[in-house]
């Protein structure tokens, strides 16, 4: 049973993200972020229903398309926006932007832009958990997509995962698209959470758009993760409902009828309905979360464009702790 | 801005031609070479782009992240343009193994900075099979990406680091600095039996420019000399050679008359054309977008500070980027990509006004 | 039923293998070669099994361990002693040396010595042949051994050979260790070939040990390739009875008991015993080929020792089929 | 040859010592290492080497190649030296998130060739981690492997691109050249809080040196030098170094006064105390085992002939390995390193005599 405290987090985390994701593509639009973003809505579940099990001692990888993994990890959104704009307040200082959003307090190790380098990161923190005796303190969980999972680092990772036995969760977002490229055509096996054999662990393939659903696997995962027993490899079966990116059009590789079948399964109205149903909780409840989150997220636009951008200075910090030579005169 | 009205190579401007934009010049030039030999390929991710999912025809949605595949799978077909799954050392090395046994593959690898990934088919597999299997093969493979920050990409998808490329033997690399140069460049890699890396800069590919109609190929290993000057000279490469000339425009107005060099090809270099000018101009600023330690900046330096120390009036000037990452927030990301004024600051500074 | 010429072959290659690899070891210890060297003796039936279905224009991917690839697909004893020697007669002018011999003529992409490096080249060899239409006479066959299969270009080069359907063989010489790491430890699966399922190709468990086991499994991944049916992945349990290379003291990681059990089922007398058993070829036919084998080795010593060194210049050579830089200036 | 007489780092002389091998050095620096932080801990391919199949205990029947570890996993157990898989971009990734997460991991990449698999992880996460997240982490991790030729080892065992690595802002690039200094060197990079590559040549390997017993680490980014001299500075890194003071040697027999300088540290670079060095010289050759082009030995001309111009009395010569990969035959590979006669007979050129 999950707890009524459990299931507002779940609700606020999956509309932080969905209203997050809206308003930082709209801001997109407006000229307001720099290079490109990925919008994740659609795949809303699938961060919410895992992280719900972490705290902020576990550590999670994320990706160019991070910020529902970001928000659901407990970063704040008026500093992801923020960063998204470029400005010094964002958790980056600006430096890094919306491929790179990383808050090392939360347990999240940042999100990366080059597809699958971020998987071996979680198997590292794993390796930390493991070492300091902690694992049940502290797991990894690797966020990737089913375009990532063509890269030679997966498997290293799940080979060096299995046989080192460490607390780490592979959690692939299989959303059927790396770009415009279908998974049917690049991927070899219909179902990723097939491959897990390959490695001796656990392979579960998990309908993404359901909360619950993403909820229950991922707390056998942790569990096991947590107890010693090693990796899970998990397949969240999901869609993005925006582009690849901000400019992209997704109609030139979608069907129509495709993109309504699965916002049929929309994960926000799915869990209203059945918590509507079940009476776990009240439409008055759920509206009233809902709006506190667009406040938040209204607000969270409102920081970031208010907030300071960066001193041409700070260019040339943070590249070592400490360097012997100096950064500004090494041009 | 052109570049190429003053450029030395090539078939000069008493031809037909059009002003075209780089990165059609960049598609042209692939379809050209598509037709020009049956065993050309391209590889790369989402190149077409996306599948009908009943008739599992290509739909060609992206044509590549930079559309510079854009529509050639409709007229080549998937045998020809062939969309990868995410495994770049994969399909590199795949590509490696098709040269090595009859193929012309090109590949796309998308942003510069995931040449990273494949690196170990590039530096052990591409660049040394020919030699240490004693010369009984040949890999004529291209691969061509997009480097270069000033477009919001932050630090894993604006690397320059080309001079990386530069320092490997058994590699070529060649950085186009407008349409007339792609053009020629990449139509010379393609034909070239080595292996050849096409350095793309972002920063130029809406850039117009005029190009000649007909086929032609710039000779790889040649730079090009983009503006006589009698002063200082100004050496560039990719999109810096843009950089050179604005700032030689600003220095003309100081009635400073600076030579621009358009470096072209990084390996193999034109160390002469360096030289040459050195011996005319007497001293020299290198502008270079990539790392400043162990760089291409770094290299002419040492040609220079060598092979023309008698001509050298003023110290050997560098104007590189930082030794930093690229960052993501304009302002800084403005500070941290060389420019004409950075350029015109140097070379004031090198004279002494 | 295998020809009487092609069962003269499989002896004949597999004895050639055996005495290369002692006359090479005898020559290594004399210090008439540099470097490392790794002896494949053990693994005879391996390459044998395999490139019995083999002509001159299939290709083959190799490895560190690459003697009895190289020799199995064809290519001249003495000239690879010559090789291995740093001779100017030697396949690869004495640039390449025991790693990294090649024969291009012969279908041979050369020894590598980055482990799993190899693996994608095959696969573009057998692009070539699909490109080309000429799958029925052109296959790849990648050589690599269990320590490989940890390798991340393995999981793409099989990835990329299944969507593409590539006229490819993965074949694994499991010989048990990677250096000094036994499988059971690297790999975190029980059987390689069980991998061949996250790629939905077949994967064919096969005593390495027994050429006829891998004449027959090869016959079958062979058809398959020539067919346009695709890739095949064959993990082949074998041993080599050496050390990992020439100085390499095994009996520090392996006991003189699991020593004997492989050695028990040694290739080339389980291969004698079944053909004077079913009197397919005689003791004298026997004796009579391993005599010239024998000498054709002594042989290529012989040539080896009394070829020339290359001239000096030529470390110049062959860098680039042009290149208008003046190497001999360039450094 | 001991390297250390005329060494200015560390705590000097008048401390108990041994001479030791450089092997035994490192291999007790990294004892001490572990010993000292119980952060610290080893990941690499047969680092222990081989278990024992009943017991699953391991064997220690390698201690790597190298033996670099030889011991360490009898003292210090299988949790501290993690014996992987070989899958480099994978161990080194994981090694990577370790040391973010608050590990000091130290991982030994066997041979320097070896990078390239994981050069990705290198570039664009141990080098970029802490500026594009803002600083707010850090990255303390050290790596080794063994480069160079002269061994037999061919094309893919012999390189020497420590140039690339010190290309890379973020990391930092350490080339020890004795007993002495791999203990100080390989100190300092364990306790720093970058990521920091060791290299390590294999020809120094067996060399044999004076080591202090006691603590003592080299700070990353001094070079030292060697031997003091007025008519020429030869610079050197890692065997280069041995390579200098053998050329000195020579050149002191035809009364030729050699300054050698061992840079030790790549990056950061001791620009200083070349500059220094040819302020008092004026004539530099600059002696490295990497290809030339954009290599360290570019970034030291190009130091040189910019911020020690007016010193410069003559043209800044390099002696470099050839652009061409490392070949197999012992005649080649002596043809294809720098030595201390190609040394010599550039000093003699550059003099005049
Ligand atoms: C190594 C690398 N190759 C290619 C890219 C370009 N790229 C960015 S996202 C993407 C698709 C990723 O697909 P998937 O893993 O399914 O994640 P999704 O975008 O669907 O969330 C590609 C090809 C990259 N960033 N890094
Ligand atoms: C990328 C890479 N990592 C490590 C090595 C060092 N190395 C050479 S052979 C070898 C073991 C290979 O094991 P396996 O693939 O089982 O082949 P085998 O030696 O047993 O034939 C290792 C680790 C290497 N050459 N390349
Ligand atoms: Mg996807
Ligand atoms: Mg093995």
């Amino acid at each position: 049973m999950i707890t009524k405290d459990k299931l507002i987090w779940i609700y606020e985390t999956m509309c932080r993200i969905r209203f997050f994701e809206e308003s930082m593509l709209e801001q997109t639009y407006k000229g307001n972020s720099m290079g490109v973003t990925h919008p994740s809505d659609g795949q809303e579940a699938v961060p919410t229903g895992i992280c719900a099990h972490l705290t902020e001692k576990d550590w999670i990888g994320s990706t160019h398309r991070g910020h529902g993994h970001c928000i659901a990890k407990g970063l704040e959104t008026d500093k992801m926006m923020a960063e998204i704009m470029g400005k010094y307040t964002g958790n980056c200082k600006g430096k890094g932007g919306s491929m790179h959003i990383a808050d090392f307090s939360k347990g999240m190790l940042g999100a990366n832009a080059i597809v699958g380098a971020s998987i071996p990161l979680a198997v590292g923190a794993a390796l930390t958990a493991k070492f300091k005796g902690k694992e049940k303190d502290s797991i990894g969980v690797a966020f990737f997509g089913d375009g990532a999972s063509s890269q030679g680092v997966l498997h290293e990772s799940m080979n060096l995962a299995s046989i080192w036995k460490l607390p780490v969760i592979f959690a692939c977002e299989n959303n059927q698209y790396a770009e415009a490229t279908p998974s049917w055509y690049a991927v070899s096996v219909e179902d990723i959470a097939d491959r897990a054999a390959s490695y001796n662990i656990p392979g579960v393939i998990v309908d993404g758009m359901d909360v619950f659903q993403v909820y229950e696997a991922a707390e056998e995962a942790v569990s096991r993760a947590r107890n010693g027993l090693g990796p899970t490899l998990l397949e969240l079966k999901t869609y993005r409902y925006h582009g690849h990116f901000h400019a992209d059009q997704p109609e030139k590789y979608r069907t129509e009828a495709e993109e309504e079948i699965w916002k049929n399964k929309d994960c926000i109205k799915t869990f209203e309905k059945k918590v509507l149903d079940q009476k776990l909780l009240s439409r008055k409840d759920l509206d009233k979360l809902k709006k506190n989150i667009e406040k938040e997220i209204e607000n969270a636009v409102e920081f970031g464009l208010s907030s300071p951008l960066p001193p041409t200075e700070t260019l040339y910090d943070d590249v070592y702790v400490n360097y012997s030579n100096d950064l500004k005169g090494l041009r | 801005m052109t570049l190429n009205n003053s450029n030395k190579l090539g078939p000069g401007f008493n031809v037909k031609g059009t002003e075209i934009r780089y990165r059609d010049a960049f598609n042209n030039t692939l379809r050209s070479e598509l037709e020009y030999d049956e065993n050309v390929l391209i590889i790369g991710e989402d190149i077409s782009g996306g599948f009908d999912k009943k008739t599992k025809e290509p739909l060609d949605a992206w044509g590549g992240p930079f559309a510079a595949t854009k529509g050639l799978v409709q007229d080549f077909g998937v045998e020809r343009i062939m969309d990868a799954p995410i495994s770049e050392a994969g399909f590199v090395g795949a590509a490696i193994g098709a040269a090595l046994t009859g193929l012309r593959p090109v590949v796309d690898l998308m942003y510069f900075d995931f040449t990273t990934v494949a690196f170990d088919q590039l530096l052990s597999n591409a660049a040394k099979s020919r030699y240490m299997f004693g010369g009984q093969t040949k890999v004529p493979l291209t691969l061509f990406a997009r480097s270069g920050g000033g477009t919001g990409h932050a630090a894993q998808h604006s690397s320059a680091f080309y001079s990386i490329l530069a320092h490997i033997p058994g590699l070529k690399v060649v950085t186009p600095s407008d349409p007339y140069s792609v053009k020629g460049l990449l139509s010379a890699a393609i034909r070239d039996d080595d292996p050849v890396f096409v350095v793309n800069d972002k920063k130029l590919i809406n850039m117009t420019g005029f190009v000649p109609d007909e086929d032609y190929q710039i000779e790889l290993g040649k730079g090009r000399c983009l503006k006589e000057g009698t002063d200082v000279t100004l050496v560039g490469m990719s999109y810096t050679s843009v950089v050179c000339m604005e700032a030689a425009e600003k220095l003309e107005k100081m009635d400073i008359n600076a030579e621009v060099i358009d470096l072209l090809s990084l390996s193999p270099l034109d160390e002469k054309i360096v030289i040459d000018s050195v011996k005319k101009t007497n001293r020299i600023v290198v502008v270079d977008e990539d790392n400043p330690r162990a760089s291409i900046a770094s290299e002419i330096a040492a040609v220079v500070s060598d092979k023309a120390f008698d001509y050298l009036d003023a110290p050997v000037k560098r104007v590189t980027a930082p030794h930093t990452p690229v960052p993501y927030s304009k302002g800084l990301e403005e500070e941290f990509m060389p420019d004409s004024d950075d350029v015109f600051e140097t070379v004031k500074k090198l004279l002494d006004i």
